[in-house]
């Protein structure tokens, strides 16, 4: 077992897990503030969720064996087999060509992190709408239905989109054109939010914004390079256009937002760097400082037009996961098909990622469909229109994110009364 | 003059403001507050303590108006403010003996 | 020196060093708008205090030599003898059996930063009414008379809990039941905060409650898994027993909190993580992901019942550093006793743990108690009675947390005067 | 090439990647409600534009060759002739005493982040009263007149500092100093704030400032360790040092300002911290603990008071850029001197530091004063009077940092027109 | 009909509900204020910088009442928000020309 | 007595104190307001979506006077709030039937 390259997946597992509380809290500065509490446990429940059932079967059927390309089998199901000496192999090699090895834990871990963002960046799109309750059973069915299949498509040996060859270093496949088309059958079921382009809906906080900005793009370091498992130049390319294209995004949205808007803003700074991180995430490992460059500015300016389209389409994808994560992620996953060096790239390669990118695009868009829809029609996926109305973190949750009365006294009326009979049931998430 | 306060609810703050503007009034003043009355509060659960919080958002709504116009401006804001639902708040007037326009010191009517 | 270990580490250390201001914002969070800053202070002055501290003379007495199983020498004072060239063993062995040797001055670093939180993480039973001078006072004490011994006991060679053979991987048992019990000892001393149990005391932000849990969680990984101090297998499972008793507990937590208050709450998934953290940490290097699994939702549901005791008891432990930490922390020390893999566990080591549990309890309830009364009875250990009700941020720090006065002037009335005479010394801190 | 060293140098970029959104949030937490969002742009600009700069010639102008000790070559523009086989010597050396190799990609990712930094240190002098246009450019031309060629002296061979032996660890000279005193210059060009000493100007969110601060202090560990490009006992001794003198000055700002203004304060603890981490920086590779501690309180105590000046001297340096970071570099760098072990300290090593700092202060300054005064001259660096008065964030970024009006609705009356014509172009940035 | 205003301590909310509640009172509107007056602001520190304050934070109530129980309801108020030290507030009434129930339209007393 | 209320720019508190100072008063209380009038708002623009803000931040000024100051009183107001811009606001004053002092039950003039 490698030392080095255990350790660098270990702390790269950190680093991504860092990312679904930074992306619930760059959703939740975007909401208003009636609920951005509803917004922050929607992706933070996905930690809670997805990493069990990842142990219980998801690593099985992502990466147990294969059957017939499509899923794995249920040979390591609740980690059977698994232990403290259990290995896996990294992308990295000795001097002898043999690849490394690292410990199956570190690799475990580091691929339930993927697993657990995945379904936490749909969220954004549904904001402020949706039971909480409702919203837990949609993560389970999804990520089981959904993301462990294609996950296993894309990384595991055996894998159809594996076997054809689709470059998808980091998960922009398997992650961000995943998330971003669920969303989009999501909000087509859910519905819009009472008030869709009329009422203001302005980000009650975007310092919060600009918070889960720091620690996506800080974690995104880890889900980049740490997808090599293991640490050599390839991972160090990684990691530098990681940061090249970011930087490249938050330029090429700001110009357009500048040039159609009038101003250079906040949200668009955090945003561009987001579609930056989404573009270069199955391509920066096969790109030069030139590909990084050219992939951000396209990611930024493109996604800075494709978040106006939900008006003009009428879909109300609250937070734009599909104007960033899906329209981010076909971008970056057709580009390295282009631009891929080391003889990779060119309209063969293209039309591989191609491949890739369309047929998880209706897969994921018609089973997340049937999963929502089933969700709408049995227990109920959408809240009541009042307690939409009244905030979702009040009817639901039964919260109040801030509390900032003057500091010598509240202006609550409240009695503790924990030892009290709980309050009444009507409170339904 | 008169000077009539609505306490409503937030969301009607855009009808009401609307409503005004198409009678003629061009200027109000706004300020958060609580209302407490027969609407009933929520219950807020914060590790196992219950609290129940009693005051619900409102908005406070003033506006100067001519003496003749009052009675009119009062019944044009309780229409736009209405939901039919209980909380739906007051409106009163009161008298006001001098109004003053700041930047131009012009008094009565002419401040409006 | 092996270079991997030593780096680990050393990132480790970064990583625990951030759980301290993630502590502090967590805490902080939880309070009223007006003892906030108060809040962040007592946690954040730890770094201050116990750093230094630890170079002077507590790295020695902690992990120097032995002296009857109670403390170590002062031959380390002031790091006297150590150089960047001097090691420590790691627990991780090369193929010869031979333990990995990593620099000393990374172990002495990662060390200190437990030290720095142990006192940190008791503040929270003490928000909004102590002087803060003389927390202070009460945290460089605490750790000289309570923590530098107790660490000595458990995790030095020679310490009788270290000899005992008491499984404590990470200080389920020298930091987290550590910290409850002398929470519990100082909240006796200090008393309740005026209005308990009758005036509303919400969080005032419960974003900044997820900011510091995200920063909690992130660092704990450094905290666990670098306690093997050098990677391998055992490194890796630690990490990845954190994440699933961590998300165990969340789903723990809530279903109690859903069942029996009716909403699934943020502060309530927030709180569930730490209690999951903290259970796993003396365990997670010892147990299977099904051992995991349990210890997270045994955790995360009996500290969700916890929590509600002071209620009932009586005692104003703020900010539940016992219902959490203590009830946390005796969880995970006992339970690792039961369900320790590779031959360990059992009712003998049962047993073992027990007794470094309730000799822990005991010894720092009984010193803890004596240095909060003495300050109490000295300097004052309590806040006036006007301070606690203004709110100890403006009393006690003379600053307010927030002013989000209106973006187009401030409502404040103020004149600059820093060449001026200082403020009245009535400000008492 | 050496994995360890690779990957500890890869994870100390992702550190220091998050210091400058630390940065920003630090600083933006400083400023009032009304200018938030313009603070944290001007820090997060940075990442965009550096980034790119560095890429195309940034990194060819500071690291290729070397020009009379002044510049480096253009050899390495656009990244040329560097793939992922690429190598640099790290400091780290093997038992055969030859340098270890790390990927090149890292030692230029980890470089870029410092050059990005860098500027963004200087924008909380500039605080609520810039064009961020206007700004823009400003950064662009003072990485490329300013940045470039103080780094090369300093850290390439062949630099002519480097070459005299200035011990510049991890940046006191290139990074700190040159920060603060290129911050005067800009300010002194700028001008003062409207109702500078006489209008209120405190933060509007202190914990905004500590979350920067928690940032800041993590990613200062990869900031400073990663500077040896490897791991071994120095990059740990560094590692200690920097928590020892960031606690030391903790300790040393907060006894200066409860002896001088009466109370122990937040934004003083936060403050005392960067001081510390800005004093350790050049310095703590080389002193042993006490030297740390000592650096660290003279650091602490000295800004403590240096921050006051501006009042007395009446340059309105909004953040304190001169009197934190110019005033504990200098320090830093200069008690390096006397501190350093090894041998190595002494007068002669004073003499040098001090030229070091001297004339990288004199360069700097000319030059940025120059290309400050050249802004403002042609298209304007300073906003309308007009929109200072109303916030440059609404008045330059069109956006508001906070919404927090009432759950059940808000307060604004607001109409979403994406789809129609842009706004007016009198939004000026 | 009157308006009674009362402007008081924050933290004697709670008292002043409760106090109207049991003489028969049961809505009132609530905003944050903050006042000048003889009560003493306070001094805070921000790096050196030392900032008077004196502004305090004040609540401010407002009751509709009948005319008859006016003079009643204002000793009810003051004698709940009492605390004795400086800063406890004012109250005071003006005459009001119309109430509205909003939800209902009623008007004078019924409104209440 | 009366009650005079003022809705004026926010950067104006300072001066407005200072004047009413100098004219022996020392007492006031004030809120945050928002208003709307011939004042224009200000564009926003977030992810390409634009808003119009049309509310524009104000504070409400609160003064207790006795009968013979009032008038005196708004002019010192209307004088110390004036920028000569439009926003400047509106000065108005209602006629008080009873004031107290909270601390004293002190009423009329000497509740001030
Ligand atoms: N006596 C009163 N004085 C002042 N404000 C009142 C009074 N009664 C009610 N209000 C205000 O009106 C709001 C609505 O009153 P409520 O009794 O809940 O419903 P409704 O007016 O529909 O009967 C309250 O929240 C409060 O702000
Ligand atoms: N003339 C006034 N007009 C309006 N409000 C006033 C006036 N004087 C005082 N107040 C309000 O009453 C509060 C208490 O007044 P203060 O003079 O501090 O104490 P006290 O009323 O106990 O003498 C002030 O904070 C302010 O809100
Ligand atoms: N009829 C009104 N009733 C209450 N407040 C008003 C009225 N008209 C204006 N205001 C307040 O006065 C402020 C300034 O009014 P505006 O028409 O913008 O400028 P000006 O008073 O200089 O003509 C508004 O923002 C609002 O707060």
């Amino acid at each position: 077992m490698n030392g080095t390259d255990t350790g660098f997946v270990l702390i790269s597992a950190a680093l991504v897990m860092v990312m679904t509380p930074g992306l619930a809290l760059f959703y939740g500065g975007m909401v208003r503030a009636k609920s951005v509490l509803n917004m922050l446990m929607m992706s933070f429940i996905s930690l809670g969720i997805v990493s069990i059932l990842w142990v219980l079967y998801g690593y099985s059927l992502a990466f147990s064996g294969d059957q017939g390309g499509f899923i794995g089998n249920l040979d390591a199901i609740g980690l059977k087999g698994i232990d403290a000496a259990s290995t896996v192999d990294s992308f990295v090699a000795g001097a002898n060509g043999e690849p490394h090895k690292i410990a199956a834990f570190a690799f475990i871990l580091f691929q339930m992190l993927f697993a657990v963002i995945t379904p936490a960046l749909m969220s954004g799109a549904l904001a402020d709408r949706v039971k909480f309750g409702a919203w837990m059973i949609f993560v389970a069915l999804w990520v089981t239905l959904v993301y462990f299949p294609v996950a296993h498509w894309v990384w595991a040996p055996g894998g159809w989109l594996f076997e054809l060859g689709v470059i998808d270093f980091a998960g922009g496949t398997a992650v961000h054109i995943n998330a971003g088309i669920g969303a989009l059958a999501a909000v087509l079921v859910v519905g819009k939010r009472i008030g869709f382009k009329k009422d203001p809906m302005r980000p009650h906080s975007l310092p919060l914004v600009m918070i889960g900005t720091a620690l996506l793009w800080f974690g995104w370091f880890g889900f980049n390079a740490g997808s090599w498992l293991g640490v050599d130049g390839t991972t160090a390319r990684m990691a530098i256009n990681t940061q090249i294209a970011t930087a490249a995004a938050i330029i090429g949205w700001l110009i357009y937002e500048r040039i159609r808007h009038g101003a250079f803003t906040t949200l668009g700074a955090c945003s561009g760097a987001v579609a930056g991180l989404v573009a270069i995430t199955p391509s920066g490992g096969h790109v030069n400082a030139f590909g990084a460059i050219l992939i951000g500015i396209v990611a930024g300016a493109v996604c800075s037009w494709a978040v106006s389209l939900k008006y003009k389409l009428g879909y109300d994808d609250s937070l734009d996961v599909v104007g960033v994560h899906l329209v981010g992620g076909v971008l970056g996953t057709l580009l390295v098909g282009l631009l891929a060096t080391d003889g990779i790239g060119g309209l063969d390669q293209l039309g591989k990622q191609a491949t890739g990118a369309f047929s998880v695009m209706g897969y994921t868009f018609v089973v997340t469909w049937i999963i929502a829809f089933a969700i709408q029609k049995t227990i109920g996926f959408r809240a009541s229109e009042e307690d939409e109305m009244t905030g979702v973190d009040q009817a639901l949750h039964a919260e109040t994110a801030y509390d900032f009365s003057s500091a010598a006294g509240s202006h609550m009326s409240a009695t503790t009364s924990s030892v009290a009979a709980p309050v009444s049931k009507k409170v339904e998430a | 003059m008169k000077l009539i306060t609505a306490v409503v609810k937030p969301h009607r703050l855009d009808e009401i403001k609307e409503a005004l503007q198409a009678f003629g009034v061009h200027g109000l003043t706004v300020t958060e507050a609580s209302g407490y009355g027969r609407q009933r509060g929520h219950t807020e659960v914060y590790r196992g303590a219950e609290y129940t919080v009693d005051l619900v958002p409102k908005i406070r709504i003033e506006v100067l108006a001519e003496d003749d116009d009052a009675e009119q401006l009062i019944d044009v804001i309780v229409k736009a403010a209405r939901t039919g639902k209980i909380g739906d708040g007051k409106v009163w007037s009161l008298p006001v003996e001098t109004a003053v326009r700041v930047r131009t010191g012009e008094r009565g009517p002419d401040a409006l």
